[in-house]
Protein backbone atom coordinates (compact mmCIF):
# COMPACT_ATOMS: atom_id res chain seq x y z
CA UNK A 1 0.00 0.00 0.00
CA UNK A 2 0.93 3.50 -0.11
CA UNK A 3 1.70 6.09 2.30
CA UNK A 4 2.55 9.88 2.00
CA UNK A 5 5.04 11.46 3.88
CA UNK A 6 5.27 15.18 4.48
CA UNK A 7 8.00 16.88 5.77
CA UNK A 8 8.54 20.22 7.78
CA UNK A 9 10.96 22.69 9.46
CA UNK A 10 14.43 20.62 10.39
CA UNK A 11 12.80 17.34 8.79
CA UNK A 12 12.39 19.38 5.29
CA UNK A 13 15.93 21.08 5.34
CA UNK A 14 17.81 18.03 6.02
CA UNK A 15 15.82 15.58 3.84
CA UNK A 16 15.84 17.70 1.16
CA UNK A 17 12.36 17.53 0.10
CA UNK A 18 8.88 18.57 1.40
CA UNK A 19 6.99 15.25 0.69
CA UNK A 20 7.34 11.32 -0.40
CA UNK A 21 4.73 8.76 -1.37
CA UNK A 22 6.07 5.40 0.08
CA UNK A 23 4.99 2.00 -1.01
CA UNK A 24 5.38 -0.08 2.41
CA UNK A 25 3.66 -3.74 3.43
CA UNK A 26 0.29 -3.93 5.19
CA UNK A 27 0.64 -3.39 9.39
CA UNK A 28 3.63 -1.89 8.80
CA UNK A 29 3.23 0.53 12.01
CA UNK A 30 4.55 4.24 11.81
CA UNK A 31 7.69 2.89 14.33
CA UNK A 32 8.79 1.10 11.37
CA UNK A 33 8.97 4.25 9.31
CA UNK A 34 10.56 5.89 11.79
CA UNK A 35 12.98 3.25 11.78
CA UNK A 36 13.51 2.51 7.88
CA UNK A 37 13.92 6.65 7.29
CA UNK A 38 16.59 6.94 10.20
CA UNK A 39 18.53 3.60 8.56
CA UNK A 40 18.19 5.70 5.13
CA UNK A 41 19.59 8.89 6.56
CA UNK A 42 21.72 8.46 10.13
CA UNK A 43 22.02 11.75 10.12
CA UNK A 44 18.00 12.43 11.06
CA UNK A 45 18.46 10.53 13.99
CA UNK A 46 18.92 12.76 16.79
CA UNK A 47 15.87 15.16 15.51
CA UNK A 48 14.05 11.78 15.35
CA UNK A 49 14.14 10.76 18.70
CA UNK A 50 13.28 14.07 19.65
CA UNK A 51 9.84 14.09 17.17
CA UNK A 52 6.36 12.49 18.00
CA UNK A 53 4.23 11.28 14.99
CA UNK A 54 0.92 12.43 13.54
CA UNK A 55 -1.17 10.77 11.24
CA UNK A 56 -3.69 12.40 9.38
CA UNK A 57 -3.51 15.58 11.21
CA UNK A 58 -3.38 14.23 14.83
CA UNK A 59 -0.87 12.89 16.62
CA UNK A 60 -0.60 9.23 17.73
CA UNK A 61 1.91 6.87 19.12
CA UNK A 62 4.50 4.89 17.38
CA UNK A 63 2.49 2.07 18.04
CA UNK A 64 -0.24 3.31 15.43
CA UNK A 65 -0.53 0.69 12.43
CA UNK A 66 -0.57 2.45 8.76
CA UNK A 67 -3.67 2.18 6.17
CA UNK A 68 -3.61 3.11 2.30
CA UNK A 69 -3.43 6.88 1.59
CA UNK A 70 -2.35 7.95 5.54
CA UNK A 71 -0.72 10.98 5.79
CA UNK A 72 2.23 10.71 8.08
CA UNK A 73 4.47 13.57 9.48
CA UNK A 74 7.40 13.90 12.26
CA UNK A 75 6.70 16.57 14.40
CA UNK A 76 10.24 17.78 15.91
CA UNK A 77 9.49 20.05 18.89
CA UNK A 78 7.42 23.14 18.61
CA UNK A 79 7.02 26.01 20.72
CA UNK A 80 9.74 28.16 20.15
CA UNK A 81 10.36 31.16 22.24
CA UNK A 82 8.92 32.10 25.55
CA UNK B 1 -19.75 33.03 17.52
CA UNK B 2 -17.32 30.77 15.46
CA UNK B 3 -13.80 31.55 16.48
CA UNK B 4 -11.41 32.86 13.79
CA UNK B 5 -8.40 31.16 13.39
CA UNK B 6 -6.25 32.63 10.61
CA UNK B 7 -2.67 30.91 9.06
CA UNK B 8 -0.98 33.43 6.59
CA UNK B 9 2.12 34.70 5.46
CA UNK B 10 0.87 38.48 4.87
CA UNK B 11 1.25 41.18 8.18
CA UNK B 12 -1.62 40.29 10.86
CA UNK B 13 -4.06 42.70 11.50
CA UNK B 14 -4.48 43.77 14.66
CA UNK B 15 -7.70 46.03 14.69
CA UNK B 16 -9.25 43.31 12.75
CA UNK B 17 -9.04 40.84 15.36
CA UNK B 18 -9.90 43.08 17.85
CA UNK B 19 -12.95 44.23 16.24
CA UNK B 20 -14.25 40.08 15.02
CA UNK B 21 -14.11 39.33 18.85
CA UNK B 22 -16.10 42.96 19.76
CA UNK B 23 -19.88 42.66 20.79
CA UNK B 24 -22.02 44.61 22.83
CA UNK B 25 -21.84 41.76 25.96
CA UNK B 26 -17.92 42.27 25.66
CA UNK B 27 -16.42 44.08 29.11
CA UNK B 28 -12.84 42.97 29.26
CA UNK B 29 -10.42 42.31 25.86
CA UNK B 30 -7.00 40.85 25.81
CA UNK B 31 -4.48 40.51 23.35
CA UNK B 32 -1.70 38.78 22.91
CA UNK B 33 1.48 39.51 20.61
CA UNK B 34 4.14 37.85 19.81
CA UNK B 35 6.85 39.59 17.98
CA UNK B 36 10.29 38.92 16.71
CA UNK B 37 12.85 39.90 19.17
CA UNK B 38 16.13 41.19 18.07
CA UNK B 39 18.15 38.66 20.41
CA UNK B 40 17.79 35.33 21.65
CA UNK B 41 19.84 33.21 23.39
CA UNK B 42 22.88 35.73 23.02
CA UNK B 43 22.52 35.43 19.67
CA UNK B 44 21.53 38.73 16.90
CA UNK B 45 19.23 37.67 15.10
CA UNK B 46 18.23 39.00 11.90
CA UNK B 47 15.05 37.20 10.98
CA UNK B 48 13.16 34.83 11.22
CA UNK B 49 11.03 32.11 9.37
CA UNK B 50 7.98 30.18 10.61
CA UNK B 51 7.43 27.07 9.04
CA UNK B 52 3.70 25.21 9.21
CA UNK B 53 1.65 21.70 8.77
CA UNK B 54 -1.19 24.35 7.63
CA UNK B 55 -3.35 21.52 7.72
CA UNK B 56 -2.98 20.00 11.30
CA UNK B 57 -2.01 23.72 12.81
CA UNK B 58 -5.97 24.89 11.85
CA UNK B 59 -7.31 21.85 13.65
CA UNK B 60 -4.91 21.81 16.29
CA UNK B 61 -5.77 25.48 17.04
CA UNK B 62 -9.33 24.52 17.00
CA UNK B 63 -8.89 22.20 19.28
CA UNK B 64 -7.68 24.36 21.95
CA UNK B 65 -9.73 27.11 21.48
CA UNK B 66 -13.32 24.43 22.15
CA UNK B 67 -11.09 23.75 25.05
CA UNK B 68 -10.59 27.02 26.36
CA UNK B 69 -14.37 27.51 25.25
CA UNK B 70 -15.75 24.78 27.31
CA UNK B 71 -13.04 25.78 30.60
CA UNK B 72 -14.11 29.65 30.57
CA UNK B 73 -17.55 29.70 28.35
CA UNK B 74 -15.92 31.76 26.32
CA UNK B 75 -17.65 32.96 22.82
CA UNK B 76 -15.41 35.68 21.41
CA UNK B 77 -12.34 34.42 20.22
CA UNK B 78 -9.32 34.74 17.07
CA UNK B 79 -6.24 33.50 16.65
CA UNK B 80 -4.20 34.28 14.26
CA UNK B 81 -0.39 32.97 13.06
CA UNK B 82 1.34 34.43 10.44
CA UNK B 83 4.01 32.18 8.63
CA UNK B 84 6.68 32.64 6.07
CA UNK B 85 9.85 35.46 6.84
CA UNK B 86 9.11 37.62 9.62
CA UNK B 87 11.52 40.41 10.25
CA UNK B 88 12.30 42.20 14.04
CA UNK B 89 9.30 43.59 15.17
CA UNK B 90 6.84 41.71 13.23
CA UNK B 91 3.96 39.74 15.19
CA UNK B 92 3.96 36.35 14.35
CA UNK B 93 0.86 35.64 16.52
CA UNK B 94 -1.95 37.56 17.80
CA UNK B 95 -4.53 36.12 20.46
CA UNK B 96 -7.79 37.58 20.95
CA UNK B 97 -10.18 36.76 24.00
CA UNK B 98 -13.05 38.72 24.55
CA UNK B 99 -15.23 38.02 27.65
CA UNK B 100 -17.96 39.66 30.23
CA UNK B 101 -15.61 39.83 32.88
CA UNK B 102 -11.70 40.33 32.68
CA UNK B 103 -10.42 37.43 34.39
CA UNK B 104 -11.50 34.73 32.73
CA UNK B 105 -9.87 36.79 29.53
CA UNK B 106 -6.37 36.74 30.92
CA UNK B 107 -6.52 33.32 31.95
CA UNK B 108 -8.13 31.87 28.90
CA UNK B 109 -5.69 33.86 26.36
CA UNK B 110 -2.49 33.00 28.37
CA UNK B 111 -3.78 29.16 27.90
CA UNK B 112 -4.28 29.58 24.37
CA UNK B 113 -1.04 31.14 23.61
CA UNK B 114 0.80 28.43 26.21
CA UNK B 115 -0.79 25.47 24.93
CA UNK B 116 -0.52 26.91 21.12
CA UNK B 117 3.46 26.80 21.49
CA UNK B 118 3.54 22.97 22.84
CA UNK B 119 1.29 21.66 20.63
CA UNK B 120 0.26 23.23 17.54
CA UNK B 121 2.84 22.61 14.51
CA UNK B 122 4.56 25.76 13.57
CA UNK B 123 8.22 25.88 13.70
CA UNK B 124 10.41 28.88 14.23
CA UNK B 125 13.89 29.26 12.61
CA UNK B 126 15.97 31.78 14.19
CA UNK B 127 18.43 33.75 11.90
CA UNK B 128 21.15 35.14 13.34
CA UNK B 129 24.45 37.03 12.14
CA UNK B 130 26.32 33.23 13.24
CA UNK B 131 24.05 30.62 11.58
CA UNK B 132 20.61 29.79 12.00
CA UNK B 133 18.45 26.88 14.16
CA UNK B 134 15.29 25.69 14.30
CA UNK B 135 14.16 26.66 17.73
CA UNK B 136 13.14 24.18 20.36
CA UNK B 137 11.10 24.58 23.48
CA UNK C 1 11.63 54.45 28.72
CA UNK C 2 9.31 56.51 30.54
CA UNK C 3 5.75 54.41 30.99
CA UNK C 4 3.21 56.48 29.20
CA UNK C 5 0.28 57.54 30.85
CA UNK C 6 -2.86 58.90 28.91
CA UNK C 7 -5.87 60.60 30.82
CA UNK C 8 -8.27 61.49 28.47
CA UNK C 9 -11.59 62.60 27.34
CA UNK C 10 -11.08 61.65 23.35
CA UNK C 11 -11.18 57.82 22.43
CA UNK C 12 -8.60 56.07 23.02
CA UNK C 13 -5.99 54.99 20.45
CA UNK C 14 -4.92 50.80 20.48
CA UNK C 15 -2.52 51.08 17.89
CA UNK C 16 -0.63 54.27 19.02
CA UNK C 17 0.07 52.72 22.24
CA UNK C 18 1.14 49.89 21.13
CA UNK C 19 3.50 51.30 18.58
CA UNK C 20 5.04 53.62 21.85
CA UNK C 21 6.08 50.82 23.64
CA UNK C 22 7.15 48.34 20.97
CA UNK C 23 11.00 48.36 20.81
CA UNK C 24 13.34 45.67 19.24
CA UNK C 25 14.08 43.81 22.46
CA UNK C 26 9.95 43.20 22.87
CA UNK C 27 9.16 39.35 22.61
CA UNK C 28 5.51 39.87 23.93
CA UNK C 29 3.18 42.22 23.98
CA UNK C 30 -0.08 41.89 26.12
CA UNK C 31 -2.59 44.08 26.03
CA UNK C 32 -5.90 44.91 28.21
CA UNK C 33 -8.71 47.08 27.26
CA UNK C 34 -11.99 47.35 28.92
CA UNK C 35 -14.85 47.83 27.12
CA UNK C 36 -18.27 49.10 27.70
CA UNK C 37 -20.90 46.52 28.08
CA UNK C 38 -24.27 46.55 27.40
CA UNK C 39 -25.27 44.96 30.39
CA UNK C 40 -24.24 44.59 33.97
CA UNK C 41 -25.94 43.52 37.71
CA UNK C 42 -29.13 42.43 35.22
CA UNK C 43 -29.37 46.16 33.97
CA UNK C 44 -29.62 47.52 30.36
CA UNK C 45 -26.90 49.80 30.33
CA UNK C 46 -27.35 52.87 28.39
CA UNK C 47 -23.88 54.55 28.73
CA UNK C 48 -21.25 55.07 31.15
CA UNK C 49 -19.68 58.04 32.78
CA UNK C 50 -16.16 58.53 33.95
CA UNK C 51 -15.33 60.59 36.96
CA UNK C 52 -11.38 61.07 37.46
CA UNK C 53 -9.16 62.79 40.55
CA UNK C 54 -6.74 63.52 37.41
CA UNK C 55 -4.08 64.70 39.35
CA UNK C 56 -3.99 62.01 41.82
CA UNK C 57 -4.77 60.09 39.44
CA UNK C 58 -1.61 60.49 37.19
CA UNK C 59 0.34 60.25 40.20
CA UNK C 60 -1.03 56.42 41.57
CA UNK C 61 -0.88 55.32 38.41
CA UNK C 62 2.69 56.51 37.75
CA UNK C 63 3.30 54.57 41.25
CA UNK C 64 1.64 51.27 40.52
CA UNK C 65 3.50 51.05 37.47
CA UNK C 66 6.64 51.80 39.27
CA UNK C 67 6.03 48.99 41.64
CA UNK C 68 5.07 46.71 38.44
CA UNK C 69 8.39 48.09 36.52
CA UNK C 70 10.17 46.62 39.80
CA UNK C 71 8.80 43.54 40.42
CA UNK C 72 9.20 42.13 36.74
CA UNK C 73 12.04 43.99 35.36
CA UNK C 74 9.65 45.90 32.82
CA UNK C 75 11.06 49.17 30.70
CA UNK C 76 8.12 49.39 28.66
CA UNK C 77 4.76 50.18 30.00
CA UNK C 78 1.55 52.34 28.76
CA UNK C 79 -1.58 52.95 30.70
CA UNK C 80 -4.17 55.05 29.35
CA UNK C 81 -7.79 56.09 30.77
CA UNK C 82 -10.64 57.92 29.43
CA UNK C 83 -13.46 59.64 31.02
CA UNK C 84 -16.53 61.46 30.09
CA UNK C 85 -19.56 59.90 28.07
CA UNK C 86 -18.67 56.61 26.75
CA UNK C 87 -21.04 54.85 24.61
CA UNK C 88 -21.27 50.98 24.40
CA UNK C 89 -18.04 49.19 22.69
CA UNK C 90 -15.83 52.24 23.75
CA UNK C 91 -12.75 51.36 25.53
CA UNK C 92 -12.40 52.71 28.99
CA UNK C 93 -9.08 51.53 29.62
CA UNK C 94 -6.03 49.78 28.02
CA UNK C 95 -3.34 48.79 29.49
CA UNK C 96 -0.25 47.87 27.03
CA UNK C 97 2.86 45.65 28.52
CA UNK C 98 5.83 44.68 26.55
CA UNK C 99 8.33 42.37 27.55
CA UNK C 100 11.26 39.98 26.39
CA UNK C 101 9.32 37.15 27.47
CA UNK C 102 5.43 36.43 27.45
CA UNK C 103 4.89 35.51 31.20
CA UNK C 104 6.03 38.83 32.85
CA UNK C 105 3.65 41.00 30.35
CA UNK C 106 0.43 38.57 31.45
CA UNK C 107 1.33 38.80 35.21
CA UNK C 108 2.58 42.54 34.88
CA UNK C 109 -0.73 43.67 32.96
CA UNK C 110 -3.04 42.07 35.21
CA UNK C 111 -1.88 43.51 38.30
CA UNK C 112 -1.82 46.87 36.51
CA UNK C 113 -5.68 46.37 35.61
CA UNK C 114 -6.06 45.11 38.71
CA UNK C 115 -4.73 47.44 40.87
CA UNK C 116 -5.34 50.67 38.77
CA UNK C 117 -9.08 49.45 39.87
CA UNK C 118 -8.83 49.21 43.17
CA UNK C 119 -6.45 52.14 43.73
CA UNK C 120 -6.81 54.69 41.55
CA UNK C 121 -9.55 57.44 41.76
CA UNK C 122 -11.23 56.89 38.78
CA UNK C 123 -15.60 56.59 39.60
CA UNK C 124 -17.64 54.64 36.98
CA UNK C 125 -21.44 55.77 36.53
CA UNK C 126 -23.77 52.95 34.86
CA UNK C 127 -26.97 54.92 33.40
CA UNK C 128 -29.20 52.11 32.66
CA UNK C 129 -32.41 51.96 31.28
CA UNK C 130 -34.31 52.34 34.91
CA UNK C 131 -32.13 54.51 36.45
CA UNK C 132 -28.67 55.53 37.15
CA UNK C 133 -25.78 55.08 39.98
CA UNK C 134 -21.79 55.03 40.94
CA UNK C 135 -20.92 51.68 40.31
CA UNK C 136 -18.85 50.36 43.55
CA UNK C 137 -16.05 47.23 43.83
CA UNK D 1 -6.59 78.32 58.13
CA UNK D 2 -8.06 77.87 54.60
CA UNK D 3 -8.28 74.53 52.79
CA UNK D 4 -9.94 73.03 49.90
CA UNK D 5 -12.01 70.34 49.64
CA UNK D 6 -13.02 68.94 46.12
CA UNK D 7 -16.02 66.97 45.67
CA UNK D 8 -16.05 63.49 43.28
CA UNK D 9 -18.69 61.37 41.60
CA UNK D 10 -21.26 60.78 44.27
CA UNK D 11 -19.69 63.50 46.48
CA UNK D 12 -20.12 66.02 43.53
CA UNK D 13 -23.33 64.95 42.92
CA UNK D 14 -24.74 64.99 46.27
CA UNK D 15 -23.42 68.16 47.49
CA UNK D 16 -23.75 70.34 44.28
CA UNK D 17 -20.68 71.29 43.56
CA UNK D 18 -16.74 70.37 42.77
CA UNK D 19 -14.90 72.26 45.17
CA UNK D 20 -15.20 74.56 48.02
CA UNK D 21 -12.70 76.75 50.80
CA UNK D 22 -13.27 76.23 54.20
CA UNK D 23 -11.61 77.86 56.78
CA UNK D 24 -11.14 75.68 59.75
CA UNK D 25 -9.34 76.20 63.17
CA UNK D 26 -5.45 74.90 63.26
CA UNK D 27 -4.92 70.90 64.02
CA UNK D 28 -7.96 70.41 62.69
CA UNK D 29 -8.14 66.78 61.40
CA UNK D 30 -9.41 65.18 58.83
CA UNK D 31 -12.06 63.13 60.68
CA UNK D 32 -12.80 66.78 61.75
CA UNK D 33 -14.49 67.96 58.42
CA UNK D 34 -15.64 64.25 57.69
CA UNK D 35 -17.89 64.30 60.79
CA UNK D 36 -18.22 68.39 59.95
CA UNK D 37 -20.01 67.65 56.39
CA UNK D 38 -21.90 64.74 57.53
CA UNK D 39 -23.88 67.25 60.66
CA UNK D 40 -24.29 69.64 57.59
CA UNK D 41 -25.60 67.02 55.07
CA UNK D 42 -26.64 64.33 56.57
CA UNK D 43 -27.38 62.52 53.31
CA UNK D 44 -23.27 62.36 52.95
CA UNK D 45 -23.00 59.52 55.99
CA UNK D 46 -23.70 56.49 53.88
CA UNK D 47 -21.21 57.11 51.81
CA UNK D 48 -18.68 59.14 54.06
CA UNK D 49 -18.68 55.48 55.48
CA UNK D 50 -17.77 53.94 52.75
CA UNK D 51 -14.82 56.29 51.57
CA UNK D 52 -11.31 56.75 52.55
CA UNK D 53 -9.27 60.60 52.24
CA UNK D 54 -6.70 61.74 50.00
CA UNK D 55 -4.32 64.78 51.27
CA UNK D 56 -2.37 66.55 48.27
CA UNK D 57 -2.78 63.54 46.30
CA UNK D 58 -1.80 60.83 48.32
CA UNK D 59 -4.21 58.31 50.94
CA UNK D 60 -4.06 59.34 54.47
CA UNK D 61 -5.66 58.15 57.90
CA UNK D 62 -8.42 60.17 59.21
CA UNK D 63 -6.35 61.30 61.88
CA UNK D 64 -3.82 63.59 59.98
CA UNK D 65 -3.94 67.12 60.43
CA UNK D 66 -4.48 69.66 58.11
CA UNK D 67 -2.66 72.52 57.21
CA UNK D 68 -3.06 76.01 54.85
CA UNK D 69 -3.97 75.75 51.70
CA UNK D 70 -4.53 71.79 51.52
CA UNK D 71 -6.31 69.88 48.95
CA UNK D 72 -9.09 67.36 51.04
CA UNK D 73 -10.34 64.75 48.69
CA UNK D 74 -12.94 62.00 49.81
CA UNK D 75 -12.23 58.81 47.72
CA UNK D 76 -15.29 56.69 47.26
CA UNK D 77 -14.84 53.07 46.89
CA UNK D 78 -13.22 52.53 42.85
CA UNK D 79 -13.25 49.76 40.71
CA UNK D 80 -16.32 49.56 38.95
CA UNK D 81 -16.58 46.52 36.86
CA UNK D 82 -14.56 43.39 36.84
Amino acid sequence: MKIKIRYFASFRELIGQGEELLTVADATRVVDIRALLVERNPRLQPIMERSVNALNHRYVPAETVLHENDELVFIPPTGGGQ
Amino acid sequence: MEPIIQLTREPLDRDALVAAVSHPSVGGIVVFEGVVRDNARGKNVRYLEYDVYEEMARQQIATIIEEARQRWSLEHVAVAHRFGRLEIGEASVIIVVATPHRAEAFEACRYLIDTLKSTVPIWKKEVATNGEEWVEG
